[in-house]
């Protein structure tokens, strides 16, 4: 079965293990009656329970994000590549020196109240996100708009670099570079005169009464939400680019009965974590039609920078060469994974890695960058360096971590002992946070821009994050973030990622794969790594 | 002298029953479950202990060639996703439930009995400090508590093979109050008997009284005790390792097998996987519940017909 | 006169019953409501009552088993309830106590020989080698074969077991015995047994007793001196022959009265009491008997009458005696 | 000539035990006429209270009635179905029990438990049998009646709970009252007020009272005749002066010696040695010689059986049997 | 019996203070917190929300200031889910309460029957499979049984729903809503009572068998009484009074959610939030529904000792 995609370890890069394709439905007629019988509904899971804050920049879930997405829309969309495009902005401009924005709004854009979205819904929602009681999770400093700091703290009544030109057309001024600006002031846009009904500066509070309440300039109005069972929508009539095809729509909330709630019929889009026993099990429901593609998060090990013994670029070379990540792969998502050699995934413009050091796993080489390091191999076959005892601690957030086995194997193999450690995820961030521990697995949230990855890396946030300091790299991190041309950008990433191997602050894993099954009942849905199903949500339609 | 120099002991029972251990063994050895379930569950330990060193296949290690693949003459019980031999790891799986089931009744029987002896003994403030310690402690519900201490225990270092002995000490941690107060009932009880009176009488000091008259008449008591909770330990290891929280991998005990089986192709497709270790709990756990119903029967005085 | 063995001067033991909201100790149940006796050395005094009128309250409290409420009680001379706890266990070898119930008496879980022997281990009264022996002797004193020496107690018969209890406290050597109700549980033709061996025990070692019991018939028999015990107070004191014979207070006529006798052929005129005997807690004012007395007055109601002596030694509690 | 009311035939009720089988009644003939009362008397388990319960079935495992008959008027009660064995309970004959505390359910009041055997036997209503409890309470001497049918047995005292008991035994008006140590748990002063009672009521109402009790003052007080039990058999049987004055069986002569009478003061009390042997591990021979002071070779070998002496008295001893009479003894 | 109630009442205080002085203590020493939870945020807006949040305080203070909210009825407010606390509770726990109360009276039924039924005929073969069954019962753990079930009935049948608690879109109400419910809760109800059973069964049994060897039971088959109402009444309702204690114990399991079944049937209740609450770190929530738990254990114990007094005459003048 899948032993035979189970390629030799030692290949070369950005050969997935499974290539990216989508399969057709092998007897599209066998849809239940259950979803025939749906005549104008389309159901997709959500993966996990929701918070039931549905307001963008308030929600402190991801699955809260997930249920507010097709009710809100943004000024800029990003595409399948992650490249920024229009949205409810028909086109914005950038100033020469990169730190001007303007914006100009469809005329047609409104919210589904029908009330038109106007520059002052975009200043109203950066207003409040520089409001001293926001607590929500964004980090409006990050589009250094001018003024912006002297209104958070009372200085001053507005916000100097908001400027609105006429209705459709705001200007943004920020003092200095970055390419995470767009992003954030192209942001979802809330209306003025329904969440900023009764806003008093510094207080917040009201907002609680809408959290459940969404309202927005989405394809899809909310309709209903029955808590931790589904979030109802029905087709938003005032949408800009007129009212999606199907009335409604719902998120069935299945945990892990996804699969069962598909093949029942009870949905009509499901994901799930890509393996071969998925596939298979999906290519048995024969009305399924089937994508695999790679996403953009990242699975990789923290190493702790801070402790003295991996300050040694040649020990954390040694860890990369040491583990088979290949066999991580091939057993924990039976090949339905990528080797990552750089941070950032194959379906971003940035991904480059010609000429990068690639960390095929070789023990030999692992061994003699030990051996020159200084680590002997001691009693028992453990290294050790000036009596210290080279004894890794790594935590995992997983209770059942896959890589365990394989690493404490690998890792044995070159003299090194791996002493895993189990935690909740709080409790994992909170001791790496803390420096407690010598590596750490993680997983990248979903990654918009090749800087989110990589500025973590940066020495000025050596001590929230893993110690990892690189004058070298420092340099162009803030190169790439400064740089909003993306051919300069491409280029200078390219760089970034060897310097990112030769001395690397982590060992990379993998990038994900992603699987999804869609019933053959339904068409038009189209997905990329950055927006999942919902680019295409106002396209899909039912044809059984 | 008094004539009547009783030569017979009482009813002509001539025999000897020297001591509880074998009285009880002479009583148990009658009852028919109770001696199956302890022939089964020696060899349970059997299994579990002696077990692994028969088998030719390592618990741990990882083999991607032989992933879940079903029983066969090579692997009696299949191998798991990480191409591990089950029935190996089943027999290191009940180790390591044994030892948990085993280690927290024993330190919670410790725990529970000091205690509820020094509250039932003295009472006075140290009663009344114990017991509201217990009340605290009993109110908070269960299953939040161990879900609290199992994320609390987990900031310990502590490596997964040893992450049971502190499963081991939250299970007694949560088990000693109940047991407290068990122990504290009888002793109170026995403290009004006449011969506790006695030792009063007799100017004993108090720590023969505790430890040879107040403590060994507990001991019944404790045994059912002690068996039921062997049990019921079991079982919460497995719950907590089925939320995440017992014994982690690779390390295997009863519970986390069954975990890692829970997608739903392995539980149609793979019951080699999640069989074993489901009816290994439930055989193990029901012989001692088992057992300890006739102890109960042959050791309780209220029981007795 | 000789000096006294156990003194008791107005002793009473009120238990508290806890009530109110935060246990506040309201009421009282007058287990003993000031008692007053003495026992010389080589004496048996017997304690005669209905259940519940304190007769085994007075026995413990004795032993300073309870903490008195008032009163004192010497033994030896030395204030029972004047010494350290050090001292108290000195002491407590020096008196015992065998209880009514010779099931819960004995340590179920203790082989009968350290059952006997542990006390003088625990005291130091014997060398470690010597104490084996010495519980063998003591058994044998009291009609039990050395040989049970290993046996546990529920080996033993009701009777056998009362031998085993009192030959624990024959092996500390005690001057004085508290025997609560020793025989009440057993057969008529164990009772026998044990009576005689209480009585070969006092005559061959000078013992004292307070021999505790409600069988009139008994107390006659092994007693050389009664109390009559009504409700917390003794009504009547006085030898053993004075007191059968010339019975004075109207409870200790009514109590000898309703004694049933084993010969059909005597058909003696009862004194049938009233009622039963009133609670502890809130017992009759005045004279506590006069609520079932056939004689009683106003006067009663008012006073209470104080115990006195009415020559030779014969006390009693009466208005009109 | 007294008409018998109960005759209990050759009676054998064993208890299967884990120690062996213990033959509590064995082999046990009684008789009760009518208008008497005949008493049961024994030590601790030899039986008397198996013997009673077995007058009325209420044998339950691990116990067996095995054999016998026990005819109430001339039926046998041991063939007797469930139905007309419950028309017999608390009807025709009623029980009277030890522990008054702990014969009444603590959880329902006096008045429920006492109308119980009246709304089951009779035909009376309600009101009527209320009524009926207050007048029998009346009659065992107690007061404020209508304030104890309201109260539930653990507020009263032991001697007023037996009254009660006594009220419910009399309520259907039964030809036979089996007491089964009805005093013992009292004081005496308490226990000459029930004997009375229960005197009066045999008297009054010419109702048979079996009597079972280990004081054999209180036989001599209350008995017409009486039976001595011994390790489940009945040692001797006669009128209360032949027993009391005549008594034949050395058991019965040891009782009647052990106990010490009151203002008869003795030095020493008469002891019978050894004990009652265990009922599981008996063999064929007398249960008594190993404690008997005539001891002859053949009570070591053989059960002697009950013969009478004369026409009321029965003894069953080899002393009074064909073998060789020891001259000269001394009874 | 009033006194009696003050007084219980009273002792309750200081547990409770106790209790949630733990409870507090104890979730303020578990590593991370709810800002961890957010691998996304910014380490810079991640200190600016602790600071906000106020987690930086001493747990002294945390704690007065919890305890000064609960004073103004303020229970906290949930940063998982954004709302009132009481308003996340209220919406799951009564998905939970249904579940757990129609169990309850089941395993009540089933176990009053079996173990009155089991105690008369003791040691028959009935009794005999009983206490096996009982036992067994006893020993399934409660996950394994679950997955098993779903497996069998509702994929290789399809006679019942995977999980949840209603279809999926659907729109029902009146009866054929509450239909819908009922049919998604036949596995989850028949693994709790299978669970329930077992022990009370087992209980019941005993209660009884040490009832029927009373004196009363005697004295009632004395008086001639039919068997049925010995067993009904006198022995019945002695047997009960240890079990009442026991249902009064069962209060706060009635509100606490079966963490382990609810995650198995994907039931929306209060256990899967609070297992959640814990991962997430997610105090508020987390705080105030093992306060609740706790409030009604102590509740729970309150009115079994209560319910005892009133229904057994012999404690109630004490
Ligand atoms: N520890 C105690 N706490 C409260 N009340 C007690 C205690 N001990 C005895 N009493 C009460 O004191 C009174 C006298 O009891 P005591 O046992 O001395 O009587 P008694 O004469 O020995 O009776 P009996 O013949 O039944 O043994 C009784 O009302 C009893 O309930
Ligand atoms: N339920 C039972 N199970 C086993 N043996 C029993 C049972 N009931 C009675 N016996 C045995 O039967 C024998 C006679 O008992 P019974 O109760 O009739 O004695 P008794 O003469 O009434 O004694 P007591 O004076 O103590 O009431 C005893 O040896 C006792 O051990
Ligand atoms: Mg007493
Ligand atoms: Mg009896």
């Amino acid at each position: 079965t899948n032993n035979s995609n189970n390629t030799s370890s030692g290949q070369s890069s950005k050969v997935a293990s499974i290539k990216d394709e989508s399969l057709k439905a092998a007897s599209p007629d066998s849809v239940p009656a259950k979803a025939l019988n749906r005549k104008d509904t389309f159901i997709a899971t959500l993966s996990t329970n929701p918070g039931g804050a549905f307001l963008p920049n308030f929600y402190k879930t991801g699955y809260d994000g997930n249920v507010s997405s097709p009710i809100f829309d943004g000024l800029v969309d990003i595409n399948e590549k992650g490249e920024y495009t229009p949205k409810l902005a028909e086109k914005w401009e950038i100033s020469k020196d990169g730190k001007t924005y303007t914006f100009h709004i469809r005329k047609n854009a409104k919210f589904s109240d029908g009330k038109p979205v106007t520059s002052e819904d975009v200043a109203f929602t950066l207003s409040i996100l520089h409001d001293p009681s926001y607590a929500g999770d964004t980090d409006i400093s990050r589009a250094h708009i001018i003024g912006g700091e002297d209104y958070k703290k009372g200085k001053a009544k507005t916000i100097k670099g908001i400027e609105i030109v006429d209705d459709q057309t705001i200007t943004i001024k920020t003092d200095s570079v970055d390419v995470q600006a767009l992003s954030i002031l192209g942001g979802p846009v809330l209306s003025k005169a329904y969440y900023g009904k009764g806003y008093h500066f510094g207080n917040l509070d009201y907002l609680k009464d809408l959290y459940q309440k969404p309202m927005g300039a989405g394809p899809y109005k909310f309709d209903k939400y029955i808590p931790n069972q589904e979030v109802r929508y029905v087709a938003n009539e005032n949408y800009w680019n007129g009212a999606p095809k199907i009335k409604h729509f719902i998120y069935k909330i299945a945990n892990e009965n996804g699969l069962q709630y598909f093949q029942a019929g009870d949905v009509d889009f499901a994901g799930f974590t890509a393996n071969a026993d998925n596939l298979e099990q999906l290519k048995s429901v024969g009305f399924a039609n089937i994508d695999i593609y790679t996403g953009t998060p990242i699975s990789f090990i923290s190493i702790n920078n801070k402790k003295e013994y991996m300050k040694d670029a040649k020990v954390r070379q040694a860890l990369n060469y040491g583990l088979n990540r290949q066999q991580i792969i091939d057993t924990v998502y039976q090949g339905y994974g990528e080797v990552a050699n750089i941070p950032i995934a194959p379906v971003s413009w940035a991904y480059n890695d010609e000429g990068v050091r690639k960390f095929n796993y070789d023990p030999k080489k692992a061994k003699e960058l030990l051996d020159e390091a200084g680590w002997k191999v001691g009693k028992n076959g453990i290294r050790e360096k000036d009596g210290k005892k080279l004894e890794l601690v790594y935590l995992s957030a997983k209770s059942d971590d896959g890589l365990i086995p394989i690493a404490k194997e690998n890792y044995k193999e070159i003299g090194i002992n791996l002493k895993p450690e189990f935690s909740d995820f709080n409790a994992l961030v909170s001791k790496v946070d803390k420096g407690n521990y010598d590596l750490a697995s993680f997983s990248t949230p979903m990654i918009m821009d090749p800087n989110d990855v990589v500025a973590d890396y940066h020495s000025k946030n050596a001590d929230k994050n893993n110690g990892y300091k690189n004058p070298a790299l420092d340099k162009l991190i803030e190169e790439g973030q400064n740089t909003l041309d993306q051919e300069k950008r491409k280029e200078i990433y390219h760089k970034l990622y060897k310097e990112f191997a030769d001395n690397p602050p982590i060992i990379l894993l993998n990038y994900r794969k992603i699987l999804n099954g869609v019933s053959s009942r339904i068409d038009g849905v189209k997905q990329d790594p950055y927006n999942g199903i919902l680019s295409s949500l106002t396209e899909v339609d039912i044809t059984k | 002298m008094n004539s009547a120099t009783v030569k017979h002991a009482n009813h002509g029972q001539s025999t000897k029953r020297p001591s509880l251990w074998k009285d009880t063994w002479k009583k148990i050895r009658k009852k028919k479950l109770a001696m199956g379930s302890l022939y089964f569950l020696v060899f349970i330990f059997l299994f579990c202990f002696i077990g692994p060193f028969l088998s030719p296949y390592a618990g741990q290690s990882v083999n991607s060639a032989i992933i879940n693949q079903p029983p066969s003459s090579l692997h009696w019980m299949g191998t798991d996703k990480f191409g591990r031999d089950v029935l190996t790891r089943l027999m290191l799986a009940g180790r390591i439930s044994l030892t948990v089931g085993l280690a927290s009744m024993v330190i919670s029987i410790i725990l529970g009995s000091a205690l509820g002896a020094i509250s039932g003994y003295y009472r006075g403030w140290p009663d009344t400090i114990i017991m509201r310690l217990a009340d605290v402690l009993m109110s908070i519900p269960g299953l939040p508590l161990l879900l609290l201490m199992g994320a609390l225990l987990s900031e310990l270092k502590v490596e997964p093979e040893y992450r049971i002995y502190l499963v081991m000490l939250m299970l007694s941690f949560v088990g000693w109050p109940g047991l407290a107060r068990l122990v504290r009932g009888e002793i109170l009880t026995f403290r009004e008997q006449a011969f506790m009176k006695a030792t009063e009488v007799l100017g004993l000091k108090d720590r023969r009284k505790i430890f040879s008259h107040l403590l060994p008449n507990t001991v019944p008591l404790l045994i059912v005790v002690a068996t039921l909770n062997v049990a019921g330990a079991i079982l919460s290891e497995s719950a907590l390792s089925f939320l995440g929280l017992g014994v982690v991998p690779p390390a295997a005990s009863w519970g986390n097998m069954i975990d890692s089986a829970n997608s739903l192709i392995d539980f149609q497709q793979r019951p080699w996987l999640w069989v074993p270790p489901g009816f290994a709990i439930f055989l193990t756990v029901i012989s001692i519940n088992l057992l300890g119903d006739g102890l109960r029967d042959v050791l309780d005085p209220k029981m007795k017909q | 006169m000789t000096e006294s063995l156990i003194e008791v001067n107005g002793l009473k033991k009120y238990f508290p019953i806890k009530s109110g909201v935060f246990g506040q100790k309201k009421q009282y149940v007058k287990a003993v409501d000031g008692v007053d006796f003495i026992i010389k050395p080589g004496e048996v005094f017997g304690l005669v009552g209905e259940s519940g009128s304190g007769k085994s309250t007075v026995g413990h409290t004795i032993l300073r088993l309870h903490e008195k409420t008032e009163g004192t009680v010497k033994f030896m001379g030395e204030d029972i309830f004047g010494v350290d706890k050090q001292r108290l266990r000195q002491i407590r070898p020096k008196m015992q106590l065998v209880f009514q119930d010779p099931y819960s008496s004995l340590n179920p879980r203790m082989r009968i020989g350290d059952a006997i022997g542990e006390a003088l281990m625990d005291h130091g009264l014997a060398d470690k080698g010597d104490i084996r022996d010495i519980v063998s002797e003591t058994l044998e004193k009291c009609g039990l074969s050395h040989h049970y020496i290993d046996r546990y107690p529920h080996e033993f018969s009701g009777g056998q077991r009362q031998r085993i209890v009192i030959a624990r406290a024959m092996a500390l050597n005690p001057t004085f015995i508290v025997a609560d109700e020793p025989v009440a549980a057993l057969d008529v033709s164990i009772q026998a047994q044990i009576i005689n061996l209480f009585k070969d025990l006092q005559e061959q070692n000078g013992l004292s007793y307070l021999f505790i019991s409600h069988d009139l018939s008994i107390v006659e028999h092994l007693c050389t001196k009664v109390g009559i015990m009504y409700l917390g107070n003794l009504v009547e004191v006085a030898d053993r022959t004075e007191l059968f014979t010339h019975p004075l207070h109207p409870y200790t006529k009514a109590l000898l009265s309703a004694v049933p006798i084993p010969d059909p052929t005597i058909k003696k005129e009862r004194i049938i009491l009233k009622g039963e005997i009133p609670s502890s807690v809130h017992p009759p004012s005045g004279c506590k008997f006069r609520t079932r007395c056939p004689f009683a007055t106003d006067r009663c109601a008012q006073e209470v009458p104080a115990l006195r002596d009415v020559g030779s030694g014969h006390q009693v509690a009466c208005h009109y005696v | 000539m007294a008409t018998p009311l109960l005759e209990i035939k050759d009676l054998q009720t064993t208890f299967y035990t884990e120690h062996g089988s213990v033959k509590a009644s064995n082999h046990v003939n009684v008789t009760v006429n009518k208008g008497e009362i005949v008493c049961l008397v024994g030590e601790s388990g030899c039986g008397k209270s198996v013997t009673a319960m077995s007058i009325m079935k209420l044998i339950e495992a691990p116990g067996v009635i095995e054999g016998g008959q026990i005819l109430f008027q001339d039926q046998d009660i041991l063939t007797l179905g469930n139905k007309a064995l419950r028309n017999l309970r608390g009807n025709d004959i009623a029980m009277i029990f030890q522990e008054p505390m702990s014969a009444l359910n603590p959880v329902y009041t006096i008045g429920d438990q006492m109308m119980e055997p009246l709304l089951q036997h009779t035909k009376l209503s309600k009101n009527e049998a209320y009524d009926k409890c207050i007048e029998l309470m009346e009659k065992v001497g107690l007061s404020r009646t209508k304030q104890l049918m309201k109260s539930y047995p653990h507020e009263l005292s032991g001697g007023m709970l037996q009254r009660i008991m006594i009220a419910i035994a009399l309520s259907c008006d039964p030809k036979l009252i089996i007491a089964d140590e009805p005093t013992t748990a009292l004081d005496v002063t308490i226990q000459a007020q029930i004997l009375e009672i229960l005197k009066e009521i045999n008297k009054e109402l010419q109702t048979s009272i079996l009597f079972i009790t280990h004081d054999l003052g209180v036989v001599a007080e209350m008995a017409d005749r009486v039976v001595v039990m011994y390790a489940g058999k009945v040692v001797e049987e006669g009128t209360v002066l032949e027993i009391f004055k005549e008594p034949k069986h050395p058991y019965t002569k040891g009782l009647l010696h052990a106990k010490p009478v009151i203002n008869k003061f003795q030095e020493r009390l008469y002891t019978i040695p050894g004990q009652v042997p265990d009922l599981s591990t008996l063999g064929d021979h007398c249960f008594f010689q190993d404690r008997c002071e005539y001891r002859m070779d053949i009570c070591g070998q053989s059960m002697p059986a009950l013969t009478s002496e004369s026409t009321t008295h029965c003894v069953a001893c080899w002393l009074y049997k064909e073998a060789p009479r020891k001259k000269g003894l001394k009874i | 019996m009033k006194e009696y109630i003050i007084r219980r009442v009273l002792i309750s205080i200081p547990i409770l203070i106790g209790t949630s002085f733990l409870i507090f203590y104890l979730f303020a020493l578990l590593p991370g917190d709810y800002v961890d939870s957010n691998p996304s945020l910014t380490p810079q807006r991640a200190a600016e929300l602790r600071e906000f949040y106020g987690f930086n305080e001493p747990v002294i203070k945390r704690y007065f200031n919890w305890i000064a909210g609960i004073f103004h009825g303020d229970l906290g407010f949930s940063f998982q889910y954004q709302q009132p606390v009481t308003k996340v509770i209220n919406q799951f726990i009564w998905n939970s309460f249904i579940v757990s109360i129609i169990s309850l009276v089941i395993t009540w039924i089933i176990a009053l029957i079996t173990g009155v039924y089991s105690a008369m005929k003791q040691y028959s073969i009935f009794d005999s499979f009983v206490t096996f069954f009982v036992f067994a019962a006893m020993s399934i753990p409660s996950f394994f049984i679950g997955l098993l079930l779903i497996k069998i009935f509702a994929i290789d049948m399809n006679l019942l729903p995977v999980g949840g608690m209603i279809d999926v879109g659907s729109n029902t109400t009146g009866l054929a809503h509450y239909v819908e419910i009922g049919r998604h809760m036949i596995l989850p109800v028949f693994i709790l009572v299978l669970l329930g059973t077992g022990s009370l069964t087992r209980y019941v049994r005993t209660s009884m068998l040490e009832v029927v060897r009373q004196d009363y039971i005697r004295t009632a088959r004395a008086k001639g009484l039919k068997e049925s109402k010995i067993i009904f009444k006198h022995a019945l309702k002695n047997a009960l009074l240890p079990c009442i204690t026991l249902l009064a114990f069962e209060l706060p399991a009635l509100f606490s959610g079966a963490i382990i079944i609810e995650q198995v049937f994907n039931w929306p209740g209060i256990g899967q939030v609070q297992l959640e609450s814990l991962n997430n770190r997610d105090y508020p929530v987390l705080m105030t529904f093992t306060m609740f738990l706790s409030f009604l254990t102590i509740l729970g114990n309150l009115f079994a000792d209560v319910a005892y007094a009133a229904v057994d005459p012999r404690i109630r003048l004490k």
